[in-house]
């Protein structure tokens, strides 16, 4: 007797908009039981044209346009943008400039990570840790804002420096913050770690092996968390980074729970940095001298009509890098953020293309669903950690 | 690991005639007509272990020709060891042929230059529109395709392509001067 | 929106019977949103309901995952043209009585973007009642918008009121 | 004899008002619980102290639009919920609330049926809930919603079982299936002392039940949007929440009657211990959800299946095995546990 066994799939749309998916993200799902057999991201449903946009403004202009392309780790993304810009126009900011910027993006790392983790902790059901994480990302986001007046979107590094010097008390208060935050993630660790249930969620779901998550572009902690230490701090070191002392956290668990490690392990190698960056704080200019990138300061304004000039010119019409190509890449709280700027010489790009961690590592979430219960793919999207800003821009 | 220059290890696996590298800003860039684009590609994976394909994409280099430049940016996961190839398409669909079988994850990145500027690569599995709604039509990304903003209620405004807003400047000439505005 | 100064309008608010004011009042004081965040906006959405803001106070911090079982859209972040049909399908898929908040530039006017894939203002789409201005808005703006958005549920001035007369 | 059937009228009459009262200061209690748990303040704008938010919220779903989706089977998708929540509220028939007072020198019992099987009752009611949310996940229409009250019909049969050998214990101890007895046969030491595994075997699957996290799989929001009510919406929704809350309290009463000793304890009237006891549990119930992650279904199924029935069976053979070695503990007689007691009242 032969048993014909039919089974029929049913296919499920998680999205545009659904509470997991971080976003407007769509999943099409095809669902044998409960088990997804086949998974198709589809994505476009936030696409803005940034990269089209960024060519109509100036180099200036288009850090609002980057700020809103990775928009929980704008430093970071500030940090992407202007690493290439500066490597077209071979300038290198000043010392205090490059710890200031360090010091923000390790802190944004920190702050990201906490979005991570309380969005994660809120996919499996545990609202308390979202808020927890909310509560100390306000923090954070008070430092933004005492540095660039706004609490998301800073706009705060230029070419060559940064716009400001930092305002008074602000390491004080950035102290207290990142001596607070030792504390508070070690909490975390403690709540989620060892709690069993978390442990069962986490363990074993969203496998992505080490050559899977190469062949498929994964970078930043979804690379580190299947055994690869490849972090573009340590191996391409740029805006000062060879400077500092850090580990490189790195686990070979290859599933969520591994992200998460490396991810919990990454805030305490961030908070570290940050306060390598705090204590070696040099003094000095915060931005070039350089009159054809950087503004003049206002007090020579008074003074001299040549600053004035240039302040005019640089206002309205902007910087001019010289012609040519390039990227760099740099370690993103998501991965390998690189901007690929291309520049004929005149004040505006004619091609920005943003390389968006979120949207290579997204590529390996059907390698990491497929065969798995429905309830596993919201643990891996939540493990790799998309921001939809990043993905469509 | 090795010190010699990735250029120099790459040299005798590919057809070195029709391949021109050059090292800019501290890349290395090598640039493939794109017949010998995924010979090049499979000797950088497989001789010099650039197991990564960290980003694909293109450019418009309108008015010139050929008009698309093509963008592979490959690295080694681990080490800071990276490459860029480039190559020029031209023709209408220009067409270069899909790296899917050499990077698995060239997949999202080749269609979303197809998507964005109408690359047609040839080979690709699953070769749709990614970012944008499958009916649209055009390819936001190329420079004649028109930004589509709506007007602002100024007297006299009216939208422009990109590529009239910007100025054409050659490479090489002097900023600022102005540049013949390209044929749209 | 706003007051229509008619004599209809007058007319029915003489008219308002106390059944009809309990009833606003009962809508203006639970307005549960739609867990609907497309892009910046939606972060500090969250900061809303996070414990320093803390939506919840005005009873607005079940977001339900369901359109069906909320009242409020929050629109936060840019609308893309491939969003557009979804986003009014969310919104029709909605029971009546319900409210829009378009909160930031973005999805009020285009902000940044003008451009071929950003809908210039999410009012072409959703009739809106509360528009919140920033890019993106402090949690505190947003609150606002809901206090507006619950005064104006308890006049009965929203958009869909007003469309009715 | 009309007097008696008035007493009961008037006696349903307070204990559903008092139930469905209860029921909505329960979701208060939750939001607020939670606000606190969370760092919040929690609702507190609606009259005082909040007070009347759930007031508000009622009112608002009442006058929400009368909805069906397209394609949904009209029937069963209307008496879905109602099944629900009168299941829910069937419960409290049983459940007794304090020994019966003397009012008007009438003795007038604190509960609405003393029926000998009360136990039996109850879980029967319980399952039959869950028809609402099959039907409910069934007859709507929505591929997230029948994913729903597939989950939601194995959970509550696997857990039925775990919760009824839990009982069983208590029953054994006690001597009989009426609720009063078993609340009397208290009144010395709690079952929580005697019978600790079955205590925590009864609450684990009573969290599993009432659909509470971490067992809240059927309307888990992050995977299934709102499993079988995410086409609800307006009153019928408030239905399924009535039935969600109404289950928690009836759990709290549960536990309160078969574990905690019922409206037993010193100095307070009867009656407010029992209420202390029941709010207690209730606050557990929220702290449970403030605090642990979600299962996964197969975990679920795991734990209901290859751990909770077998320590049921064991603290079930224990149990019996214990009472055989020391003697039947026949208070009554001996005469056997079912059938004996009579009819109600």
């Amino acid at each position: 007797m032969t048993v014909v066994a039919t089974t029929e799939t049913l296919t499920l749309n998680m999205g545009p908009q659904h509470p997991s998916t971080h976003g407007v993200l769509r999943l099409v799902l095809e669902l044998e039981g409960e088990v997804v057999r086949k998974c198709t991201p589809v994505m476009g449903y936030l696409h803005t044209g940034i990269e089209k946009e960024m060519e109509t403004r100036t180099y200036h202009q288009n850090v609002t346009l980057v700020d809103r392309i990775e928009y929980l780790a704008n430093y970071n993304e500030e940090m992407a943008f202007y690493q290439s810009v500066e490597r077209l126009f071979g300038l290198e900011p000043p010392p205090r400039a490059r710890y200031i910027r360090v010091l923000m993006c390790e802190m944004n790392r920190i702050a990201s990570h906490l979005m991570y983790l309380g969005a994660g902790a809120m996919d499996l059901n545990v609202s308390s840790v979202f808020l927890y994480c909310l509560q100390d990302r306000e923090k954070f986001l008070d430092l933004s804002e005492m540095v660039s007046g706004q609490r998301m979107m800073p706009g705060y590094f230029r070419v060559g420096g940064v716009a400001d010097d930092l305002p008074e008390g602000f390491v004080a208060a950035s102290r207290v913050w990142l001596d607070e935050m030792a504390g508070r993630i070690d909490e975390y660790d403690r709540l989620l770690t060892d709690n069993l249930i978390w442990r069962e969620r986490l363990e074993g779901v969203a496998l992505l092996s080490a050559e899977d998550a190469i062949a498929l572009g994964g970078t930043g902690p979804v690379l580190r968390g299947s055994g690869i230490a490849h972090d573009l701090r340590k191996v391409l070191p740029y805006g000062g980074y060879e400077e500092f002392d850090f580990d490189v956290p790195v686990e070979r668990g290859c599933d969520a729970f591994a992200r998460y490690r490396v991810r919990m392990e990454e805030m305490r190698q961030a908070r570290r940095i940050a306060l390598q960056a705090l204590d070696r704080l040099p003094d000095g200019p915060v931005i070039v001298a350089d009159r054809k990138v950087a503004l003049p300061p206002r007090a020579e304004l008074a003074r001299s009509m040549e600053a004035v000039i240039h302040q005019f010119k640089l206002v309205s019409e902007g910087m001019h890098p010289p012609a040519g190509e390039t990227y760099v890449a740099t370690e993103s709280p998501r991965g390998e953020k690189g901007y690929f700027v291309v520049s004929d010489g005149s004040n505006r790009p004619v091609r920005v293309h943003v390389r968006a961690p979120s949207f290579y590592n997204l590529q390996t979430l059907p390698a990491m669903v497929e065969g798995r219960p429905l309830a596993d793919v919201v643990v891996a999207v939540a493990s790799i950690d998309i921001v939809l800003g990043d993905v469509d821009r | 690991m090795d010190e010699t220059s990735i250029l120099d290890r790459l040299r005798p696996h590919v057809p070195w005639d029709r391949v021109s590298a050059s090292e800019e800003r501290g890349g290395a860039i090598v640039r493939v007509p794109p017949d010998a684009l995924l010979e090049v590609l499979r000797a950088a994976r497989d001789r010099l272990g650039l197991d990564t394909c960290a980003d694909i994409t293109a450019w418009d280099r309108l008015p010139r020709e050929p008009r698309f430049e093509i963008v592979y940016i490959l690295g080694r996961a681990g080490t800071g060891d990276r490459l860029m190839v480039r190559t020029l398409a031209d023709g209408e669909p220009p067409r270069v042929p899909s790296a899917t079988d050499i990077y698995r994850g060239a997949g999202f990145p080749e269609r979303e230059v197809y998507d964005m500027f109408g690359v047609v690569f040839d080979g690709h599995p699953d070769l749709r529109r990614i970012l944008m709604p499958d009916e649209w039509e055009g390819h936001p990304l190329r420079r004649d395709f028109s930004l589509f903003e709506e007007p602002v209620e100024f007297i006299g405004h009216t939208p422009k392509v990109p590529s009239e807003i910007i100025p054409y400047f050659p490479p090489g000439s002097p900023s600022g001067s102005g540049g013949e505005p390209p044929p749209r | 929106m706003g007051v229509i100064r008619s004599e209809q309008d007058l007319e029915r608010n003489v008219l308002t019977t106390t059944l009809e004011r309990l009833i606003a009042w009962g809508r203006g004081n639970s307005v549960w949103p739609a867990q609907f965040g497309l892009a910046c906006c939606a972060i500090e959405m969250m900061c809303a309901a996070g414990p320093r803001f803390d939506i919840s106070r005005f009873g607005s911090e079940l977001f339900r995952a369901s359109p069906r079982q909320s009242d409020l859209m929050i629109v936060a972040g840019r609308v893309s043209q491939k969003m557009a049909p979804v986003l009014r399908h969310i919104y029709d898929q909605m029971l009546d009585p319900k409210w829009v908040i378009s909160m930031g530039d973005c999805a009020s006017t285009g902000g940044l973007y003008n451009n071929y894939a950003v809908v210039q203002g999410v009012d072409k789409i959703v009739p809106v009642d509360v528009y919140v201005a920033g890019c993106p808005p402090r949690p505190e703006a947003l609150l606002h918008g809901l206090q507006l958005l619950q005064r104006k549920i308890q006049t009965r001035q929203t958009a869909a009121a007003t469309r009715a007369t | 004899m009309l007097v008696t059937l008035l007493i009961d009228v008037v006696r349903s009459l307070v204990f559903l008002v008092g139930v469905l009262t209860g029921f909505a200061y329960v979701t208060l209690l939750e939001r607020r619980l939670l606000a606190r748990f969370q760092l919040r303040i929690g609702p507190d704008r609606v009259g005082p102290l909040g007070l009347l938010q759930p007031l508000a919220d009622g009112i608002k779903l009442i006058f929400k639009e009368n909805f069906m989706p397209a394609g949904a089977d009209p029937i069963v998708y209307q008496t879905a919920p109602l099944i629900s929540a009168v299941a829910a509220l069937f419960v409290y028939a049983v459940i007794p609330l304090a020994p019966p007072i003397h009012l008007f020198g009438r003795e007038i019992p604190l509960y609405v049926a003393d029926v000998n099987v009360a136990i039996l009752l109850v879980l029967g009611a319980s399952s039959v809930g869950v028809y609402g949310i099959i039907l409910g996940g069934w007859s709507s229409n929505n591929k997230y919603a029948i994913l729903g009250g597939l989950r939601s019909s194995a959970q509550v049969i696997s857990y039925e079982l775990t919760l009824g050998l839990a009982v069983l214990g208590v029953v054994l101890v006690a001597n009989s299936l009426r609720l009063t007895d078993i609340v009397r046969a208290q009144s010395h030491v709690w079952f929580i002392v005697q019978q600790p595994l079955a205590f925590v075997l009864f609450m684990i699957a009573a969290f599993a039940e009432t659909n509470r996290a971490p067992f809240d799989l059927p309307e888990s929001e992050q995977e299934l949007i709102a499993g079988f009510q995410t086409e609800y919406g307006g009153f019928k929704f408030a239905m399924f929440y009535l039935a969600e809350y109404i289950g928690i309290i009836t759990m709290g009463a549960l536990v309160t009657t078969l574990f905690l000793g019922g409206w037993q304890g010193p100095w307070l009237p009867p009656i407010v211990w029992f209420l202390i006891k029941v709010f207690a549990v209730v606050c557990f119930f929220i702290l449970v959800r403030a605090t642990l992650p979600r299962l996964r279904y197969d975990q679920l199924m795991h734990l209901g299946w290859k751990v909770l029935i077998p320590l049921g069976i064991v603290n079930l053979a224990a149990t019996a095995a214990l009472i055989v070695w020391r003697g039947a503990p026949c208070r009554r007689g001996g005469t056997g546990v079912i059938g004996h007691g009579g009819n109600s009242e």
